[in-house]
């Protein structure tokens, strides 16, 4: 258990870093939704389930929806591939 | 240093370094949407922290089942407090997030200093004064510096 | 008794309620917050009678502490519930037409209420917090848009207080296992070593973002910047001291340590010295009351650092006097918004106005017969009483705080005085409420004036009281945990 | 200013570290004193009956911090439809579906949502009213809820719509019943938010007297709450 634990500790860490230090937008949300899940995972080892079921409805779900939802609204969701596909629908 | 690797000690490390990495965010970064993320991080560790102090190594989930009468069970307490924290963290989360919507209207900006600055220049306007660091001596604001920038 | 949980339950009731009373009628939607607040005046005061020189426990939902969440009912919680009630009622927004801003009113009410009376370290958090969204909501609703760009800043800030709040719960319950205050009071030797110590660091930091703690409130002049007069009125007057019953919780009940008091001090020394400082060379009215608000709970601070039921004693009393003086201040700050040198004159135009502002000022300075004479005697003797270099620093530093006071202040009222140009129209004549209840607080100034004597008694007899933490221990906890501490 | 920012970060970096240290001796013995939680542990089964202890201690022993938390939803959720919307008393809100032609998602999301959302539906009833035995309960289920509506509308803007005063009514009414029962405990003598009725067979359906029916209300609450606060974020108009 200890190395699972572990391993979920560094990739936390890690995509918490990303979120401070990513230049994309998108990609900063997708890290904090992953910090989510990692979190759900080390609430589900430490017997607190339903604290892991809120954390994985509220903050890896939830959220990141939310977060999306700003990413749109404040011009972030820029894609370049798709965004030419779809010119002329492009937020500023 | 041998209770370091234990799981516990793990997780408080991961824990506390989950809240660091959201204090230095919240610190650092000048952009709003940015800032936003780093309050999550930090009150996901403060939430991690609370969750670890009723672990017991070998204890179960809180619940009572048909077979486990007599296993220790971790402390109920924490859990309920942490649920009840993260319900109230994604209310402020959606609060900040609609308060910024309006702000990048507003200003056009999502730089906090540069937003800051504006705000600062209206209000003096309003106020009817010479707005601070046009002309005179730099803006004694400088003093209360706090925290937070 | 226990109806008296109906203070918080009552405006929460109200504000789930009215955004549907007012599908059906507006103005019915408008006076429920006010007849509310009056019940609660009214369940306030004959509470105040029935409770005598005691104290009393409500247990929500039947659970006995420590496993159950208290409402502790003494004079001290009551004296604050019956402000909030009065200055919500003060500042209640009549020609508001959103029924949003209602709830979010009767929300900050309910809040309010919540952290005078609760016992209980997490619920005293959610209500911080409820607080504090109600506040932002507020501040956020006001027609400009640098108030949004100012809640948002304020949001940052205060949310980062809040988490550290939680922090320092988090570590108090690691160290006890409880969050019941009376029950942590048994247990002061868990907490009294480093790690409890961090975390009243962290709970008073957390908490003193709202309370204009020194290093965390660089929002102060931003939000009362730019929202109406009568909110800055209710949050300088009224919000700030209730973050600082927070702090005053914890501080009598479970941190009476040096190394607490110590902490106090150095960030109330510290928010005096740079309050006093930016006020100094404010060119404003507004910025100049925002900074010397600053400085005011710097001293509230160093007047709690001394400790116990004096430093309750002068702490209540301070609270109570800046209520009144920074309250009316802003109250009739809207008479005198913009550029000193347009007060020119107003003396003249308005000698009622100039002679209200006069009492205020003057017993905000400490001048002899005024109220904050006595206050500022009585905090300075206590200081010296207790010696120790910290303490005389903080003795130097109130009275070089009130010589900058002085200077700025005589500016201003010269300039009052002065002959006004012929062309200048310095007041804002129309009738406003709030100058009336300006009129009010500088009539109550006055009144306490005549009984200072009475007053200060009967404010020594309710920090006695309160101040006690085996008061505290022996009303919450039943008799079963009493005894396994000794 | 960056220079101070990060003085100060690193101070309080050092600060957190040494809390750490503090707190060493309490993980290497054993855990935390954990005196609340036991007397809780030994008590719950006949104080308040419900099979999932993290639920007596969220509606039973600690019912009022949950009654502030929905406060605080209901505020957040106030602040976001005051700032972003136009609307007094609630009118305006729903009018604004009919200004932008919205265009239905892709075939794909449209597909999904019809497939999953009656799923939804049932999964957060289940998880609302199995609160007291298993994992799980108001807050989770509400969400599951509110996210189900909210992407029905947002994939489908044109056929779905949510009436804002019916969400409005929903949390109000939600709130009101929450308070409505703790109130009646105090009517009849006894504590606020005490729990009442008989406690029925232990981990039946039917147990644990009065809390299914609060978790009830507060999945209610937050599921309209985060579905208008979601909605209320996605509308198109932002008022300066």
């Amino acid at each position: 258990m200890i190395w699972v634990v572990t391993v979920v500790v560094f990739i936390m860490l890690a995509a918490a870093l990303a979120v401070l230090f990513l230049p994309n937008m998108i990609a900063a949300v997708v890290a904090s939704a992953v910090v989510s899940l990692c979190l759900t995972v080390i609430f589900a080892v430490l017997k607190a389930p339903d604290v892991a079921m809120t954390e994985a409805a509220i903050g890896a779900g939830l959220s990141s929806l939310i977060l999306a939802i700003g990413l749109k609204r404040l011009g972030y969701w820029k894609t370049d591939s798709i965004d030419k596909v779809k010119a002329g629908e492009r937020h500023d | 240093m041998n209770h370091f690797f234990t799981v516990e000690g793990i997780l408080y490390f991961g824990a506390i370094s989950l809240s660091i990495i959201g204090l230095f965010g919240l610190l650092v970064s000048k952009n709003l949407f940015r800032l936003l993320l780093s309050l999550v991080l930090f009150e996901a560790g403060a939430n991690l922290v609370l969750v670890l102090s009723g672990f017991i190594r070998n204890g179960i989930a809180p619940i009572f089942l048909d077979g486990n009468s007599g296993a220790v069970m971790n402390d109920p307490v924490p859990q309920a407090l942490v649920l009840t924290a993260i319900v109230i963290g994604v209310g402020v989360q959606a609060l900040a997030l609609s308060l910024i919507f309006r702000v990048k209207k507003h200003y056009g900006s999502m730089d906090m200093r540069t937003i800051r600055s504006k705000l600062e220049r209206e209000i003096a306007e309003n106020a009817g004064v010479t707005p601070p660091g046009s002309n005179e001596a730099p803006a004694p604001v400088k003093l209360i510096e706090g925290e937070n920038s | 008794m226990n109806s008296l949980v109906l203070l918080m339950v009552l405006p929460l009731f109200a504000a789930f309620i009215i955004p549907v009373v007012a599908k059906f009628s507006s103005k019915l939607a408008l006076f429920t917050g006010p007849v509310v607040l009056c019940i609660n005046l009214l369940l306030i005061m004959s509470a105040w009678v029935k409770v005598g020189s005691g104290a009393h426990a409500i247990f929500l939902g039947g659970f006995l502490p420590p496993v159950g969440i208290v409402f502790y009912i003494d004079h001290f919680s009551l004296l604050f519930s019956g402000l909030i009630a009065s200055m919500v009622l003060i500042v209640w927004p009549w020609d508001a037409k959103e029924s949003r801003l209602y709830s979010l009113y009767m929300l900050l009410s309910a809040a309010s209420f919540g952290l005078a009376l609760s016992a209980d370290l997490f619920n005293l958090y959610v209500f911080y917090e409820l607080l504090a969204v109600a506040t932002y909501g507020i501040i956020a609703k006001q027609k400009n848009s640098s108030a949004t760009a100012a809640s948002l800043r304020y949001l940052f800030i205060s949310s980062a207080g809040s988490v550290m709040l939680l922090l320092g719960i988090a570590i108090i319950y690691t160290l006890t296992g409880t969050l019941n205050i009376a029950h942590l009071a048994t247990m002061t030797e868990n907490l009294h070593g480093f790690a409890g110590l961090s975390a009243f660091a962290l709970i008073a930091i957390g908490a003193g973002v709202k309370a204009e703690m020194f290093p965390v409130n660089s929002w102060v002049a931003e939000v009362y910047g730019t929202i109406p007069r009568q909110l800055s009125a209710l949050l300088a007057g009224l919000i700030s001291k209730l973050a600082v019953v927070l702090i005053i919780k914890m501080l009598l009940m479970v941190f009476q340590v040096q190394a607490a008091f110590d902490l106090l001090l150095v960030v109330g020394m510290l928010g005096v010295i740079s309050g006093e400082m930016v006020a100094w060379r404010a060119k404003d009215m507004i910025r100049m009351l925002s900074f010397s608000s600053i400085a005011h709970l710097g001293v509230l601070f160093i007047a709690l650092s001394i400790g116990g039921s004096k430093g309750l004693w002068l702490a209540i009393a301070i609270m109570l006097h800046h209520l009144l003086v920074k309250g009316g201040l802003f109250l009739m700050a809207d008479r005198f918004s913009g550029h000193f040198d347009k007060l020119k004159g107003l003396a003249h135009h308005s000698p009622m106005s100039a002679a209200v502002f006069l009492v205020f000022i003057l017993s905000l300075l400490g001048v002899p017969p005024l109220p904050g004479f006595w206050i500022k005697m009585a905090l300075v003797m206590n200081l010296a009483e207790l010696g120790g270099g910290l303490y005389y620093l903080a003795i130097g530093v109130i009275l070089l705080a009130t010589i900058i006071e002085t200077a700025y202040m005589f500016n201003l009222v010269q300039t009052m005085y002065l002959k006004a140009d012929a062309d200048s129209t310095p007041l804002n004549k129309r009738y406003s409420a709030s100058y009336t209840f300006a009129k009010l607080f500088a009539l109550l100034l006055l009144v306490s004036m005549v009984f200072v004597s009475p007053i200060s008694k009967r404010l020594k007899d309710i920090a006695n009281h309160s101040a006690n933490p085996q008061i505290y221990i022996h009303t919450v906890l039943p008799a079963r945990y009493l005894g396994e501490k000794s | 200013m960056t220079k101070y920012s990060a003085l100060l970060f690193i101070s309080g970096l050092v600060f957190l570290l040494m809390v750490i240290t503090g707190l060493l001796p309490i993980f290497s013995d054993s855990h935390t004193p954990m005196l609340v939680g036991k007397a809780i542990l030994e008590g719950a089964k006949d104080q308040v009956g419900a099979a999932n202890v993290v639920t007596s201690v969220v509606l039973g022993y600690r019912g009022l911090d949950t009654l502030g938390e929905l406060s605080i939803l209901f505020a957040a959720a106030s602040v976001v439809g005051l700032v972003l919307t136009k609307s007094s008393f609630n009118k305006a809100a729903s009018a604004n579906n009919d200004k932008h032609d919205h265009h239905d998602s892709g075939f794909v999301a449209v597909n999904a949502i019809d497939l999953i959302f009656p799923l939804l539906l049932v999964v957060g009833m289940y998880i609302i009213t199995h609160g007291h035995l298993t994992p799980g309960g108001g807050f989770q289920g509400g969400v599951v809820l509110a996210v189900a509506f909210s992407m029905l509308v947002i994939v489908r803007p044109r056929r779905a719509s949510i009436n804002h005063g019916m969400v409005s009514i929903i949390e109000s009414f939600a709130g009101v019943s929450f308070i409505l029962i703790g109130v009646i405990a105090l009517f009849k003598g006894q504590s606020f938010l005490q729990p009442l009725l008989s406690h029925g067979e232990f981990g039946s359906l039917w147990s644990a007297g009065t809390l299914p029916l609060l978790y009830l209300a507060v999945g209610l609450k937050v599921g309209a709450e985060l579905a208008g606060l979601l909605l209320a974020l996605n509308s198109d108009e932002v008022v300066d």
